[in-house]
Protein backbone atom coordinates (compact mmCIF):
# COMPACT_ATOMS: atom_id res chain seq x y z
CA UNK A 1 0.00 0.00 0.00
CA UNK A 2 1.46 3.24 -1.37
CA UNK A 3 -0.05 6.66 -1.15
CA UNK A 4 1.36 10.08 -1.66
CA UNK A 5 -0.48 12.95 -0.26
CA UNK A 6 -0.68 16.20 0.74
CA UNK A 7 -3.28 15.66 3.87
CA UNK A 8 -1.89 15.13 6.56
CA UNK A 9 -2.12 11.23 7.94
CA UNK A 10 -2.12 9.13 11.48
CA UNK A 11 0.90 7.19 12.35
CA UNK A 12 -1.13 5.05 14.61
CA UNK A 13 -3.77 4.41 12.43
CA UNK A 14 -1.53 3.25 9.69
CA UNK A 15 0.31 1.06 11.75
CA UNK A 16 -3.03 -0.48 12.79
CA UNK A 17 -4.27 -0.62 9.43
CA UNK A 18 -1.09 -2.70 8.17
CA UNK A 19 -1.46 -4.79 11.39
CA UNK A 20 -4.82 -5.65 10.15
CA UNK A 21 -3.35 -6.65 6.75
CA UNK A 22 -0.95 -9.03 7.92
CA UNK A 23 -2.37 -12.23 8.62
CA UNK A 24 -0.17 -14.97 10.58
CA UNK A 25 2.54 -11.67 11.33
CA UNK A 26 4.52 -11.77 14.32
CA UNK A 27 6.29 -9.21 13.65
CA UNK A 28 5.05 -5.35 12.57
CA UNK A 29 8.01 -2.31 12.44
CA UNK A 30 7.70 0.73 11.71
CA UNK A 31 8.82 4.53 11.08
CA UNK A 32 7.83 7.95 11.36
CA UNK A 33 9.87 10.68 10.19
CA UNK A 34 8.58 14.26 11.40
CA UNK A 35 9.26 17.29 10.83
CA UNK A 36 11.96 18.97 13.41
CA UNK A 37 11.55 22.28 14.68
CA UNK A 38 14.88 22.93 14.09
CA UNK A 39 17.73 21.54 11.97
CA UNK A 40 21.61 22.18 12.31
CA UNK A 41 20.90 24.87 14.66
CA UNK A 42 18.71 26.85 12.27
CA UNK A 43 14.76 27.31 13.44
CA UNK A 44 12.69 25.50 10.88
CA UNK A 45 8.92 27.47 10.88
CA UNK A 46 7.61 25.56 7.77
CA UNK A 47 8.79 22.43 5.73
CA UNK A 48 7.97 22.51 2.03
CA UNK A 49 7.79 19.57 0.09
CA UNK A 50 7.81 19.70 -3.93
CA UNK A 51 7.08 16.84 -5.41
CA UNK A 52 6.46 15.12 -9.37
CA UNK A 53 3.13 13.75 -9.01
CA UNK A 54 3.52 10.14 -10.83
CA UNK A 55 7.49 9.56 -11.36
CA UNK A 56 7.25 9.93 -7.71
CA UNK A 57 4.70 7.69 -7.22
CA UNK A 58 6.35 5.34 -9.38
CA UNK A 59 9.84 5.42 -7.98
CA UNK A 60 8.59 4.66 -4.59
CA UNK A 61 6.60 1.57 -6.45
CA UNK A 62 9.56 0.28 -7.36
CA UNK A 63 11.56 0.79 -4.32
CA UNK A 64 8.86 -1.22 -2.52
CA UNK A 65 8.41 -3.71 -5.28
CA UNK A 66 12.38 -4.31 -4.41
CA UNK A 67 11.87 -4.44 -0.47
CA UNK A 68 9.16 -7.21 -1.03
CA UNK A 69 11.47 -9.16 -3.53
CA UNK A 70 14.35 -8.65 -0.88
CA UNK A 71 12.55 -8.97 2.58
CA UNK A 72 9.70 -11.73 2.92
CA UNK A 73 7.12 -9.54 3.73
CA UNK A 74 3.51 -9.82 4.48
CA UNK A 75 2.41 -6.82 4.44
CA UNK A 76 4.24 -2.99 3.22
CA UNK A 77 3.04 0.53 3.95
CA UNK A 78 4.51 3.85 2.70
CA UNK A 79 2.76 7.03 3.23
CA UNK A 80 4.26 10.18 2.52
CA UNK A 81 2.88 13.79 2.26
CA UNK A 82 4.05 16.45 -0.05
CA UNK A 83 3.01 20.36 0.48
CA UNK A 84 3.57 22.55 3.39
CA UNK A 85 3.90 20.77 6.58
CA UNK A 86 4.51 21.98 10.02
CA UNK A 87 6.81 21.07 12.99
CA UNK A 88 5.97 18.03 14.57
CA UNK A 89 3.60 16.83 11.71
CA UNK A 90 4.54 13.25 10.66
CA UNK A 91 6.41 13.33 6.66
CA UNK A 92 6.44 9.52 6.46
CA UNK A 93 5.21 6.04 7.44
CA UNK A 94 7.08 2.77 6.84
CA UNK A 95 5.97 0.00 7.89
CA UNK A 96 6.93 -3.31 7.68
CA UNK A 97 5.26 -6.42 8.93
CA UNK A 98 6.29 -10.45 8.41
CA UNK A 99 7.01 -13.66 10.49
CA UNK A 100 10.23 -12.41 12.01
CA UNK A 101 11.36 -9.84 12.94
CA UNK A 102 14.51 -9.17 11.08
CA UNK A 103 12.81 -9.17 7.49
CA UNK A 104 10.35 -6.47 9.06
CA UNK A 105 13.05 -4.14 10.42
CA UNK A 106 15.24 -4.65 7.72
CA UNK A 107 12.80 -3.86 5.45
CA UNK A 108 11.77 -0.55 7.02
CA UNK A 109 15.74 0.16 7.07
CA UNK A 110 16.21 -0.38 3.64
CA UNK A 111 12.94 1.70 2.59
CA UNK A 112 14.22 4.69 4.79
CA UNK A 113 17.28 4.78 3.27
CA UNK A 114 16.12 4.48 -0.13
CA UNK A 115 12.99 7.00 0.34
CA UNK A 116 16.16 9.43 2.05
CA UNK A 117 18.50 9.49 -1.44
CA UNK A 118 16.23 8.26 -4.23
CA UNK A 119 12.71 9.82 -3.85
CA UNK A 120 11.49 12.46 -6.17
CA UNK A 121 10.84 14.64 -3.24
CA UNK A 122 12.85 18.13 -2.81
CA UNK A 123 12.30 20.00 0.78
CA UNK A 124 12.58 23.35 1.56
CA UNK A 125 13.37 24.94 4.92
CA UNK A 126 11.30 28.21 5.87
CA UNK A 127 12.40 29.91 8.69
CA UNK A 128 12.55 33.50 10.56
CA UNK A 129 15.43 34.51 7.90
CA UNK A 130 14.10 32.98 4.62
CA UNK A 131 13.90 29.67 2.91
CA UNK A 132 16.75 27.26 1.70
CA UNK A 133 16.55 23.83 0.04
CA UNK A 134 18.18 20.66 1.32
CA UNK A 135 19.89 17.83 -0.11
CA UNK A 136 20.81 14.27 0.94
CA UNK A 137 23.08 14.45 3.86
CA UNK A 138 26.49 12.31 3.45
CA UNK A 139 25.30 10.05 6.08
CA UNK A 140 22.50 9.40 3.70
CA UNK A 141 24.42 8.16 1.23
CA UNK A 142 26.48 6.29 3.62
CA UNK A 143 23.33 4.15 4.79
CA UNK A 144 21.76 3.67 1.61
CA UNK A 145 25.61 1.91 0.50
CA UNK A 146 24.82 -0.05 2.93
CA UNK A 147 22.41 -2.14 1.08
CA UNK A 148 24.27 -2.77 -2.53
CA UNK A 149 27.47 -4.53 -1.06
CA UNK A 150 25.09 -7.47 -1.21
CA UNK A 151 24.31 -7.82 -4.55
CA UNK A 152 23.68 -5.20 -7.65
CA UNK A 153 20.30 -5.72 -8.75
CA UNK A 154 19.24 -2.39 -6.84
CA UNK A 155 22.21 -0.56 -7.93
CA UNK A 156 21.04 2.70 -10.28
CA UNK A 157 22.80 4.59 -12.81
CA UNK B 1 7.47 22.39 -34.69
CA UNK B 2 7.68 19.72 -31.85
CA UNK B 3 5.36 20.18 -28.50
CA UNK B 4 6.84 18.93 -25.26
CA UNK B 5 6.14 19.24 -21.25
CA UNK B 6 8.70 20.77 -19.53
CA UNK B 7 8.80 20.77 -15.84
CA UNK B 8 11.15 22.05 -13.21
CA UNK B 9 11.49 21.25 -9.58
CA UNK B 10 12.54 22.01 -6.06
CA UNK B 11 15.39 24.59 -6.69
CA UNK B 12 15.50 24.18 -10.31
CA UNK B 13 11.34 25.86 -10.24
CA UNK B 14 13.12 29.00 -8.23
CA UNK B 15 16.35 29.06 -11.06
CA UNK B 16 13.29 29.18 -14.23
CA UNK B 17 10.61 31.30 -12.41
CA UNK B 18 8.18 28.80 -13.14
CA UNK B 19 7.67 25.40 -12.57
CA UNK B 20 7.57 24.28 -16.48
CA UNK B 21 4.44 24.01 -19.22
CA UNK B 22 4.10 23.21 -22.68
CA UNK B 23 6.46 24.77 -25.03
CA UNK B 24 6.74 24.63 -28.76
CA UNK B 25 10.25 23.41 -29.53
CA UNK B 26 11.79 24.78 -32.98
CA UNK B 27 11.98 21.67 -35.51
CA UNK B 28 15.88 20.83 -35.49
CA UNK B 29 15.98 20.39 -31.56
CA UNK B 30 15.63 16.31 -31.59
CA UNK B 31 18.17 15.60 -28.00
CA UNK B 32 18.12 16.93 -24.39
CA UNK B 33 21.50 18.60 -25.16
CA UNK B 34 19.84 20.59 -28.24
CA UNK B 35 17.07 21.68 -25.81
CA UNK B 36 19.62 22.69 -23.12
CA UNK B 37 21.49 24.86 -25.73
CA UNK B 38 17.93 26.74 -26.92
CA UNK B 39 17.14 27.82 -23.43
CA UNK B 40 17.70 30.92 -21.44
CA UNK B 41 21.75 30.41 -21.12
CA UNK B 42 21.94 30.95 -17.31
CA UNK B 43 18.81 28.41 -16.58
CA UNK B 44 21.19 26.05 -18.69
CA UNK B 45 24.10 26.51 -16.98
CA UNK B 46 21.90 25.11 -13.91
CA UNK B 47 20.16 22.40 -15.67
CA UNK B 48 23.92 21.47 -16.94
CA UNK B 49 25.18 20.72 -13.52
CA UNK B 50 26.00 17.16 -13.04
CA UNK B 51 23.59 16.90 -9.89
CA UNK B 52 20.89 17.51 -12.19
CA UNK B 53 19.19 14.84 -13.77
CA UNK B 54 16.45 14.75 -16.18
CA UNK B 55 13.28 12.48 -16.40
CA UNK B 56 12.01 11.77 -19.35
CA UNK B 57 8.32 10.40 -19.53
CA UNK B 58 8.86 9.34 -15.40
CA UNK B 59 12.14 7.07 -16.26
CA UNK B 60 15.71 8.93 -15.23
CA UNK B 61 18.45 9.23 -18.16
CA UNK B 62 21.58 9.44 -18.87
CA UNK B 63 23.55 11.57 -20.95
CA UNK B 64 22.08 13.43 -24.26
CA UNK B 65 19.13 11.46 -25.21
CA UNK B 66 16.42 11.91 -28.22
CA UNK B 67 13.21 14.04 -27.63
CA UNK B 68 9.74 13.45 -29.35
CA UNK B 69 6.87 15.36 -29.22
CA UNK B 70 4.56 14.99 -26.68
CA UNK B 71 7.25 14.28 -24.14
CA UNK B 72 7.19 14.75 -20.26
CA UNK B 73 10.95 16.62 -19.60
CA UNK B 74 11.32 16.93 -15.90
CA UNK B 75 14.36 18.57 -14.69
CA UNK B 76 15.31 17.43 -11.38
CA UNK B 77 17.57 18.09 -8.68
CA UNK B 78 18.87 15.77 -6.02
CA UNK B 79 15.95 13.80 -4.71
CA UNK B 80 15.22 13.49 -0.47
CA UNK B 81 12.39 12.34 0.55
CA UNK B 82 11.53 10.62 4.52
CA UNK C 1 9.04 4.16 29.62
CA UNK C 2 8.45 0.51 30.71
CA UNK C 3 5.75 -1.32 31.75
CA UNK C 4 5.12 -5.22 32.07
CA UNK C 5 1.43 -6.04 32.19
CA UNK C 6 -0.97 -8.61 31.61
CA UNK C 7 -3.67 -6.45 30.23
CA UNK C 8 -3.62 -6.18 26.40
CA UNK C 9 -2.41 -3.17 24.96
CA UNK C 10 -3.04 -0.71 22.08
CA UNK C 11 0.08 -0.45 19.61
CA UNK C 12 -1.19 2.57 18.27
CA UNK C 13 -1.66 4.37 21.25
CA UNK C 14 2.21 3.34 22.58
CA UNK C 15 3.35 4.97 19.19
CA UNK C 16 0.71 7.99 20.09
CA UNK C 17 1.55 8.15 23.28
CA UNK C 18 5.74 8.19 22.37
CA UNK C 19 5.60 10.86 19.94
CA UNK C 20 3.78 12.88 22.29
CA UNK C 21 6.77 12.28 24.71
CA UNK C 22 9.48 13.14 22.04
CA UNK C 23 9.98 16.71 21.63
CA UNK C 24 11.93 17.70 18.74
CA UNK C 25 12.35 14.07 17.27
CA UNK C 26 12.47 13.74 13.26
CA UNK C 27 12.17 9.99 13.55
CA UNK C 28 10.22 7.17 15.58
CA UNK C 29 10.51 4.02 15.57
CA UNK C 30 8.72 0.91 16.56
CA UNK C 31 8.30 -2.61 17.23
CA UNK C 32 5.18 -4.62 17.45
CA UNK C 33 5.41 -8.67 18.64
CA UNK C 34 2.33 -10.53 17.47
CA UNK C 35 1.45 -13.76 18.53
CA UNK C 36 1.12 -16.26 15.42
CA UNK C 37 -1.18 -18.71 14.94
CA UNK C 38 1.34 -21.08 14.15
CA UNK C 39 5.32 -22.06 14.90
CA UNK C 40 7.04 -24.15 12.48
CA UNK C 41 3.50 -25.90 11.20
CA UNK C 42 2.51 -26.30 14.62
CA UNK C 43 -1.33 -24.63 15.28
CA UNK C 44 -0.81 -22.62 18.67
CA UNK C 45 -4.42 -21.86 20.15
CA UNK C 46 -2.86 -19.88 23.25
CA UNK C 47 1.04 -18.53 23.87
CA UNK C 48 1.34 -18.51 27.98
CA UNK C 49 4.11 -16.31 29.22
CA UNK C 50 6.00 -16.83 32.46
CA UNK C 51 7.41 -14.03 33.96
CA UNK C 52 9.76 -12.96 36.96
CA UNK C 53 7.66 -10.14 38.79
CA UNK C 54 10.25 -7.78 39.88
CA UNK C 55 13.06 -9.35 38.24
CA UNK C 56 11.73 -8.65 34.88
CA UNK C 57 11.13 -5.37 35.29
CA UNK C 58 14.28 -4.80 36.57
CA UNK C 59 15.96 -6.62 33.86
CA UNK C 60 14.40 -4.43 30.76
CA UNK C 61 14.88 -0.83 32.84
CA UNK C 62 18.40 -2.34 32.81
CA UNK C 63 18.58 -3.21 29.16
CA UNK C 64 16.85 0.26 28.06
CA UNK C 65 19.31 2.31 30.61
CA UNK C 66 22.11 0.58 28.21
CA UNK C 67 20.10 1.54 24.85
CA UNK C 68 19.86 5.11 26.10
CA UNK C 69 23.55 4.87 26.73
CA UNK C 70 24.26 3.67 23.61
CA UNK C 71 22.05 5.32 21.39
CA UNK C 72 21.10 8.91 20.96
CA UNK C 73 17.19 8.82 22.42
CA UNK C 74 15.02 11.58 22.98
CA UNK C 75 12.14 8.94 24.27
CA UNK C 76 11.81 5.09 24.52
CA UNK C 77 8.95 3.07 25.48
CA UNK C 78 8.79 -0.85 26.33
CA UNK C 79 5.40 -2.31 27.06
CA UNK C 80 5.65 -6.33 27.23
CA UNK C 81 2.63 -8.49 28.02
CA UNK C 82 2.82 -11.78 30.39
CA UNK C 83 -0.20 -14.36 30.62
CA UNK C 84 -2.05 -15.76 28.21
CA UNK C 85 -2.07 -14.69 24.83
CA UNK C 86 -4.32 -15.28 21.87
CA UNK C 87 -3.28 -15.73 18.18
CA UNK C 88 -2.66 -11.67 16.61
CA UNK C 89 -2.24 -10.48 20.23
CA UNK C 90 0.48 -7.96 20.47
CA UNK C 91 2.94 -9.58 23.00
CA UNK C 92 5.80 -6.20 23.24
CA UNK C 93 5.58 -3.42 21.71
CA UNK C 94 9.58 -1.14 21.65
CA UNK C 95 9.84 2.58 20.92
CA UNK C 96 12.51 4.68 20.23
CA UNK C 97 12.31 8.59 19.39
CA UNK C 98 15.62 10.42 18.02
CA UNK C 99 16.54 13.48 15.89
CA UNK C 100 18.00 11.39 13.26
CA UNK C 101 16.17 7.85 12.05
CA UNK C 102 19.66 5.64 12.70
CA UNK C 103 19.21 6.17 16.87
CA UNK C 104 15.85 5.47 16.32
CA UNK C 105 15.93 2.07 14.19
CA UNK C 106 19.06 1.17 15.72
CA UNK C 107 17.72 1.21 19.62
CA UNK C 108 14.75 -0.53 18.42
CA UNK C 109 16.32 -3.84 16.46
CA UNK C 110 19.33 -3.47 19.89
CA UNK C 111 16.59 -3.80 22.16
CA UNK C 112 14.45 -6.69 20.58
CA UNK C 113 17.44 -8.45 20.48
CA UNK C 114 18.26 -8.50 23.79
CA UNK C 115 14.47 -9.05 24.98
CA UNK C 116 13.99 -12.29 22.70
CA UNK C 117 17.34 -13.65 24.38
CA UNK C 118 17.73 -12.00 27.88
CA UNK C 119 14.47 -10.76 29.03
CA UNK C 120 12.60 -12.98 32.04
CA UNK C 121 9.80 -14.70 29.79
CA UNK C 122 9.48 -17.98 29.31
CA UNK C 123 7.32 -18.55 26.97
CA UNK C 124 4.60 -22.28 26.41
CA UNK C 125 2.86 -22.57 23.01
CA UNK C 126 -0.20 -24.39 23.85
CA UNK C 127 -2.03 -26.30 20.75
CA UNK C 128 -4.66 -28.56 20.27
CA UNK C 129 -1.81 -31.72 20.83
CA UNK C 130 -0.70 -29.88 23.64
CA UNK C 131 2.54 -27.94 24.91
CA UNK C 132 5.84 -27.16 24.76
CA UNK C 133 8.21 -24.33 25.75
CA UNK C 134 10.16 -22.66 23.93
CA UNK C 135 13.39 -21.26 23.97
CA UNK C 136 15.39 -18.81 21.81
CA UNK C 137 16.11 -19.65 18.42
CA UNK C 138 19.86 -20.05 17.10
CA UNK C 139 19.07 -16.70 15.10
CA UNK C 140 17.88 -14.84 17.88
CA UNK C 141 21.47 -15.66 20.11
CA UNK C 142 23.19 -14.57 16.47
CA UNK C 143 21.24 -11.40 16.31
CA UNK C 144 22.30 -10.47 19.90
CA UNK C 145 25.60 -11.18 19.30
CA UNK C 146 25.66 -8.63 16.66
CA UNK C 147 25.91 -5.81 19.42
CA UNK C 148 28.89 -6.78 21.15
CA UNK C 149 31.38 -7.07 18.49
CA UNK C 150 31.65 -3.28 18.86
CA UNK C 151 32.37 -3.45 22.83
CA UNK C 152 31.51 -5.97 25.91
CA UNK C 153 30.01 -2.89 28.45
CA UNK C 154 27.03 -5.67 27.68
CA UNK C 155 28.48 -8.81 27.53
CA UNK C 156 27.01 -10.78 30.06
CA UNK C 157 28.20 -14.13 32.09
CA UNK D 1 17.19 -22.57 60.39
CA UNK D 2 17.02 -19.84 57.58
CA UNK D 3 13.78 -19.52 55.84
CA UNK D 4 13.86 -18.77 51.91
CA UNK D 5 11.98 -18.19 49.00
CA UNK D 6 12.27 -20.70 46.54
CA UNK D 7 11.12 -19.69 42.94
CA UNK D 8 10.55 -21.71 39.87
CA UNK D 9 9.52 -20.79 36.46
CA UNK D 10 8.55 -22.29 32.99
CA UNK D 11 9.34 -25.57 32.59
CA UNK D 12 11.03 -25.73 35.64
CA UNK D 13 7.87 -25.03 37.49
CA UNK D 14 6.40 -27.91 36.21
CA UNK D 15 9.42 -30.16 36.91
CA UNK D 16 9.09 -29.05 40.68
CA UNK D 17 5.06 -29.49 40.15
CA UNK D 18 4.94 -26.02 41.95
CA UNK D 19 5.69 -22.41 41.57
CA UNK D 20 7.92 -22.24 44.79
CA UNK D 21 7.38 -20.73 47.96
CA UNK D 22 9.26 -20.33 51.33
CA UNK D 23 11.04 -23.01 52.94
CA UNK D 24 12.93 -23.70 56.32
CA UNK D 25 16.48 -24.64 55.28
CA UNK D 26 18.25 -26.61 57.43
CA UNK D 27 21.37 -24.88 59.36
CA UNK D 28 23.98 -26.72 57.74
CA UNK D 29 22.73 -25.34 54.19
CA UNK D 30 24.94 -22.30 52.97
CA UNK D 31 25.46 -21.75 49.65
CA UNK D 32 23.36 -22.97 46.53
CA UNK D 33 25.32 -26.27 45.76
CA UNK D 34 24.21 -27.64 49.14
CA UNK D 35 20.85 -25.62 48.54
CA UNK D 36 20.62 -27.95 45.67
CA UNK D 37 21.93 -31.44 47.39
CA UNK D 38 19.19 -31.34 49.83
CA UNK D 39 16.36 -30.82 47.63
CA UNK D 40 14.55 -34.02 45.69
CA UNK D 41 17.06 -35.62 43.41
CA UNK D 42 14.80 -35.76 39.69
CA UNK D 43 14.55 -31.75 40.65
CA UNK D 44 17.62 -31.39 41.63
CA UNK D 45 19.24 -32.95 38.02
CA UNK D 46 17.15 -30.53 36.20
CA UNK D 47 18.42 -27.34 38.32
CA UNK D 48 21.79 -28.18 37.62
CA UNK D 49 21.54 -28.30 33.94
CA UNK D 50 23.97 -25.75 32.99
CA UNK D 51 21.19 -23.78 30.96
CA UNK D 52 19.76 -23.21 34.36
CA UNK D 53 20.36 -19.85 35.80
CA UNK D 54 20.44 -18.71 39.89
CA UNK D 55 18.84 -15.57 40.30
CA UNK D 56 19.76 -14.44 44.15
CA UNK D 57 17.69 -11.06 45.04
CA UNK D 58 17.15 -9.98 41.27
CA UNK D 59 20.66 -10.33 40.64
CA UNK D 60 21.53 -13.87 38.41
CA UNK D 61 24.39 -15.48 40.06
CA UNK D 62 27.16 -17.89 38.50
CA UNK D 63 28.55 -20.51 40.14
CA UNK D 64 28.08 -21.75 44.03
CA UNK D 65 26.63 -18.88 45.76
CA UNK D 66 26.12 -17.82 49.51
CA UNK D 67 22.30 -18.27 50.85
CA UNK D 68 21.27 -15.81 53.50
CA UNK D 69 18.28 -15.85 55.69
CA UNK D 70 15.71 -14.05 53.62
CA UNK D 71 16.92 -14.47 50.36
CA UNK D 72 14.85 -15.23 47.19
CA UNK D 73 16.28 -17.91 45.59
CA UNK D 74 14.89 -18.27 41.32
CA UNK D 75 15.59 -20.93 39.61
CA UNK D 76 14.81 -20.26 35.44
CA UNK D 77 15.17 -21.56 32.24
CA UNK D 78 17.02 -19.63 29.32
CA UNK D 79 14.86 -16.37 28.77
CA UNK D 80 12.99 -15.15 25.70
CA UNK D 81 10.62 -12.65 25.48
CA UNK D 82 9.59 -10.47 22.53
Amino acid sequence: MIRVQEEPFDPAAETASLALRSGNAGAVATFIGIVRGANEEAAVTRLHLDHYPGFTESVIGRMAAEAEARFPLLALAVVHRYGDLGPGEPIVFVGAAAEHRRAALEAVDYLMDRLKTEAPFWKREDGPTGFRWIEPREADHADRARWTSEGSEDARD
Amino acid sequence: MASVRLLYFGYLADAAGTRGGSVDLPAHIGDTDQLLDWLEPSLAEELRRPSVRIVINNEIKAGTVPIHPGDEIGFIPPMSGG
